[in-house]
């Protein structure tokens, strides 16, 4: 592949474009049977929390069109084991380690970016979006002031590039963008999951444990392209896009939308390669049409007539 | 990298025949996950290429030959995607990804196998896997329309007791029913389970009070199948937690959190 | 059928709970083939305006997994025509219309509320969601200070029940639900559209020739249902549930989540007798567990453990 | 109720065969279509019971033979929907709903079908329907790949004219290259025309400068083929707006807004 899908996100070395979702591609360990390394830009990492979490009881997956409802609800082994054990493990992959970091309170996010500051790993995530824990949480993401508090309380504390994950559960996702941006955000990703639910027809129960749960895959695409485009223009800090991806094709849509780097979550749920065959797309699109770099695609959608 | 252990493979259809009015058998081309797959071991099938429906369906590992590198599936069609699998033709492409998850442990001089309908669909591979040395099998079903299972059973086990709710076929009532009499004179060294969870929660506590070490396999809602997704958590006995796709399907009695 | 399905809404007699929803029904008449009139509730027609408008030029129309983005951007004869020329033929189809209608200003909603009043027409949808128009239109919709003008705006100038129809594009559907009851509003329909794009990543134009479109179809169904049984806690006025519905399951799962009556839009497209069908299933799903009337099925979500 | 025009039905395919390297031919049984359907009208079918692809895909009618309730389609496969065409088995059922919009007046002594590509496939239903009365057809394609249209078109028509691209079949060049010969000796009374949209405003033109009136066939995307949907609104020459599902998919070349 030539380093044509060579690239760099806030600090960050990127071998491709191609980051793998928090939550949906474990610690990167599951995938190693079906993924070639060499085409993961980096690994973001499951939601970590200050103390260990059980996550939700009940059912936690549903499927729906073209899509899943997820209420796992941030079900992780605590930031301390994670530094223990999980970290020096898969720190022998070699490939940039992002950290998805959540908290009930402000000073959750600020420990956790503390310790992470000198733990190695490339760069934080900071979930302000996540819908599936009782209190708090996506409360962060929905409110400018906020989302921008918990940003710049989580950069006082380390010096690795602060990347906030946004919700797209909001009038005007541009509106948090600018905040994050404005209290020192390095970049921001979206979009997390849509809050949705499903109900069982038999037992006029919730299928989902918790009532409510987020949807993602292929259904929500549309609105998260829409999302990441308008985000782009807002914003001037680098946008992670993500939201449905299953193709190359979808891969080029976001990039051409604005988006200096995507992730892929679902997808890899219904084929583990997929990480692997969107790179390989993608190199040849930039190859059938000359282009010597996948950045010379960022942002390049033609809207004027 | 370390070796290989999970495969994705377009397994060509070979037979996809009805066993029962709504349980049919399908026999495809994998021979990789043939070769790595132990019984109890489960594969996420793909039915298209399309997004509708979208996620992979776990399906329990019926039977896997590994001079022919067939493997075996037995499915009951419930929803879209065994609707989708029950047309597909011969010839036609299945995804299978797999071998998946920790499987039985099938040592032992002397194996009971209690089943209940599907739930016996892993445990044929079992017996299978033990050939020439005998297992015995309860298998619990609703009706003599599930006679089926006897005879899928009979090549490979010693002995084959057979249960009916209606009492159509062998003894009348549950499986479990049947179980403490066998327990009694049996003296097996070690019983496998696969079926509804109440029932296998009452066969494991049969065999323990007589002193019989039970394996389980539990059942539950899977996105990824590799431990990605945290889907299909349940509690441990310990108080943690395990991923059924991962640490299970397959575990011991003791190990679960039955409550 | 036996009346099983008959129910009212806002003094609305209705035949079956399952409406047209606007703008996928035409004006009814396109149906006639594949459905038995019974088995409708009430035609929406498609997005009023004062005056003719010819619509979105360019592409108004891409599929996406599960769904489908449209721009049609509200192509309509202007209400005089309708008036003159085009409901004295529906009115033949016995079936209550319900007129959808849009403006760019407050004013343009008094005077279609005004010279619809008398016109024999069973009710008003208040669009204050069409993501289609480039001035107006959803901008009122996400704002619960205009959303609730526009209402008592409406209010003021009939007597027919009042409809508002809300856009899901925002933080908290629920706080505009509330303000629309407020003014007077006699029930909310939801979900309108979610704002959406696509890019041609041949041509690196948007595939819509208005840029971005709305989304529907069975994709967006889990965020409709969760909106509409948010709702249904929030407010006393009924509601009218849509988004996604395809079958008699989706139907008994808005029912249940709260929704008085529901409406079917982009399955009309895919399948014509998608209404009839649904009537059907639904009334077998009554039978099925003695239950004499629709209406028993409204709001009956268990959720408590 | 008034007499039914439109139908679905869930027409079994007889067959589906190759007629090029991307081009089928597929004929289902569908006797309530056949029957009320004329030249220049089209179906929109659906693939199957899948949410994905969601929506159905308009084809123009190719041929509908009364006695045996037979119809015909031709396609190119282009993306996922025609994809799924491709692969649907004999025997398996398409669902079909036509016949839809407004198709071709074929009265008139000397007609000229000028058709490129694809667009020759309602063409070919409006030659067949002119039997025993002759018709002449230009037809234009890529390459000799194509030359299989002209086979189908022997049967009904006068005369064969061909044009290809690359010459590798007869006249080289674009069928507009070949037509005001053709309308400069021809003593036509009407031309009826399908493919690609400047093909068709050309066409139009050079008829019209011949004095010829013509019938153009126009494309646009659609989701519901009922007029209900307003997605294939098109512009008009009277300053209106027309749907091509409903007032088309075949206009008048004057009634059409070229710019
Ligand atoms: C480890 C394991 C092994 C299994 N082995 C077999 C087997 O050998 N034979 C067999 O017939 N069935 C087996 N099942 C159950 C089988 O997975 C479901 O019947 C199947 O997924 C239903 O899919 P569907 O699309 O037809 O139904 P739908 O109801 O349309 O499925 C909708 C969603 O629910 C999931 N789902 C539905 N039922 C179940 C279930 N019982 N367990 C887990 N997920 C479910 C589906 O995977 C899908 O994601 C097994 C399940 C697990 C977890
Ligand atoms: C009135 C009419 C008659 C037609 N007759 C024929 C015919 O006889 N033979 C034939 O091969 N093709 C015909 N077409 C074109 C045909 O509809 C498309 O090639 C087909 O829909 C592609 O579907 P797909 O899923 O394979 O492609 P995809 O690109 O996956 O389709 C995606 C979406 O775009 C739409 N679409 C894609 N291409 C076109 C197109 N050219 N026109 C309209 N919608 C499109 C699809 O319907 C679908 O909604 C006709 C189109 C129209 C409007
Ligand atoms: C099972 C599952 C678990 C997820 N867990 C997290 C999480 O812990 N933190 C987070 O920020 N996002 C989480 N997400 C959201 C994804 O990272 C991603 O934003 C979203 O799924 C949209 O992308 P996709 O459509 O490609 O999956 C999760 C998604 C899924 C499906
Ligand atoms: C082609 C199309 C046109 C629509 N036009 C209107 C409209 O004019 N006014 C309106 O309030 N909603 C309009 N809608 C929204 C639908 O009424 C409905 O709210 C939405 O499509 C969700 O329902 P569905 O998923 O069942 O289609 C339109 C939807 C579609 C697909
Ligand atoms: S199914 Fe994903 S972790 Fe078990
Ligand atoms: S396709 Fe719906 S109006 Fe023409």
């Amino acid at each position: 592949m030539s380093g044509c899908l060579q690239t760099e996100l806030a600090g960050i070395k990127l071998r491709t474009p191609l980051m793998a979702a928090s939550g949906t591609f474990g610690f990167g360990e599951e995938f190693l049977d079906f993924i070639d390394q060499a085409d993961v830009g980096a690994i973001v990492v499951k939601g970590m929390t200050r103390e260990p979490r059980k996550g939700n009881s009940g059912r936690r997956m549903a499927e729906t069109p073209a899509g899943m409802l997820n209420c796992i609800g941030l079900q992780n082994p605590g930031v301390d084991v994670f530094l223990r054990e999980i970290l020096p493990q898969i720190k022998r992959l070699d490939t940039p380690i992002i950290v998805n970091i959540n908290g009930n309170v402000q000073e959750d996010y600020a420990y956790l970016a503390e310790v992470l500051d000198a733990s190695g790993v490339a760069g934080i995530e900071v979930n302000i979006s996540c819908p599936n824990t009782r209190h708090g949480c996506m409360a962060f993401g929905v409110i400018p002031e906020t989302a921008a508090e918990v940003t710049a309380a989580v950069k006082a504390k380390t010096k690795l590039p602060v990347i906030v994950k946004l919700s797209p559960n909001v009038t005007d996702i541009t509106e948090i963008a600018r905040a994050v941006e404005a209290a020192g955000a390095d970049a921001v990703s979206l979009i997390n999951t849509l809050v949705g639910m499903a109900i069982d027809t038999r037992t006029w129960k919730p299928v989902l444990g918790n009532v409510v749960g987020g949807l993602s895959g292929p259904a929500v695409k549309p609105v998260a392209l829409r999302m990441v485009w308008q985000t782009a223009q807002a914003v001037k800090i680098p946008v992670i896009g993500m939201g449905g991806i299953a193709t190359a094709n979808d891969a080029v849509e976001f990039l051409l939308a604005g988006a200096s780097a995507i992730a892929i979550g679902t997808a890899n749920f219904v084929n583990p390669q997929a990480i692997s065959d969107i790179a390989a797309g993608l190199a040849s699109y930039l190859e059938q049409r000359q282009i010597g770099n996948v950045s010379q695609l960022v942002g390049q959608i033609k809207t004027g007539e | 990298m370390a070796q290989k252990t999970k495969f994705i493979e377009q397994a060509r259809v070979l037979t996809n025949e009805a066993l029962s009015k709504d349980v049919y058998r399908m026999v495809v081309q994998s021979p990789q996950v043939v070769a790595a797959c132990a019984p109890g071991q489960f594969v996420m099938v793909r039915l298209n290429g399309a997004m509708d429906p979208l996620l992979r369906r776990p399906l329990s590992i019926a039977g896997a030959d590994l001079s022919s590198g067939n493997l075996t599936l037995i499915y009951r069609v419930v929803g879209r995607g065994t609707q989708q699998m029950e047309a597909l033709p011969v010839g036609a492409r299945l995804d299978v990804l797999g071998p998946l998850g920790r499987g039985f442990d099938i040592t032992g001089s002397r194996l009971l196998l209690v089943g209940g309908g599907i739930g016996l669909a892993p445990l044929l591979f079992a017996a299978e896997r033990r050939c020439p040395q005998p297992v015995e099998v309860l298998a619990g079903g609703r009706t003599k329309e599930e006679l089926f299972w006897t005879d899928l059973f009979q090549q490979s086990c010693k002995q084959v007791h057979v249960t009916t709710d209606d009492g159509s076929l062998g003894l009348c009532g549950a499986c479990t029913d049947a179980l403490p009499e066998l327990l009694a004179k049996g003296e097996y060294d070690g019983v496998l389970t696969c079926g509804p969870r109440p029932m296998m929660q009452r066969v494991a506590a049969l065999a323990t009070m007589a002193g019989v070490r039970t394996q389980v396999s539990l059942e539950e809602h899977m996105a990824c199948g590799l431990g990605a997704c945290l889907s299909c958590t349940c509690g441990a006995a310990d108080g943690g937690s395990r991923q059924v796709c991962k640490d299970g399907p397959v575990f011991w009695s003791e190990e679960v959190d039955w409550s």
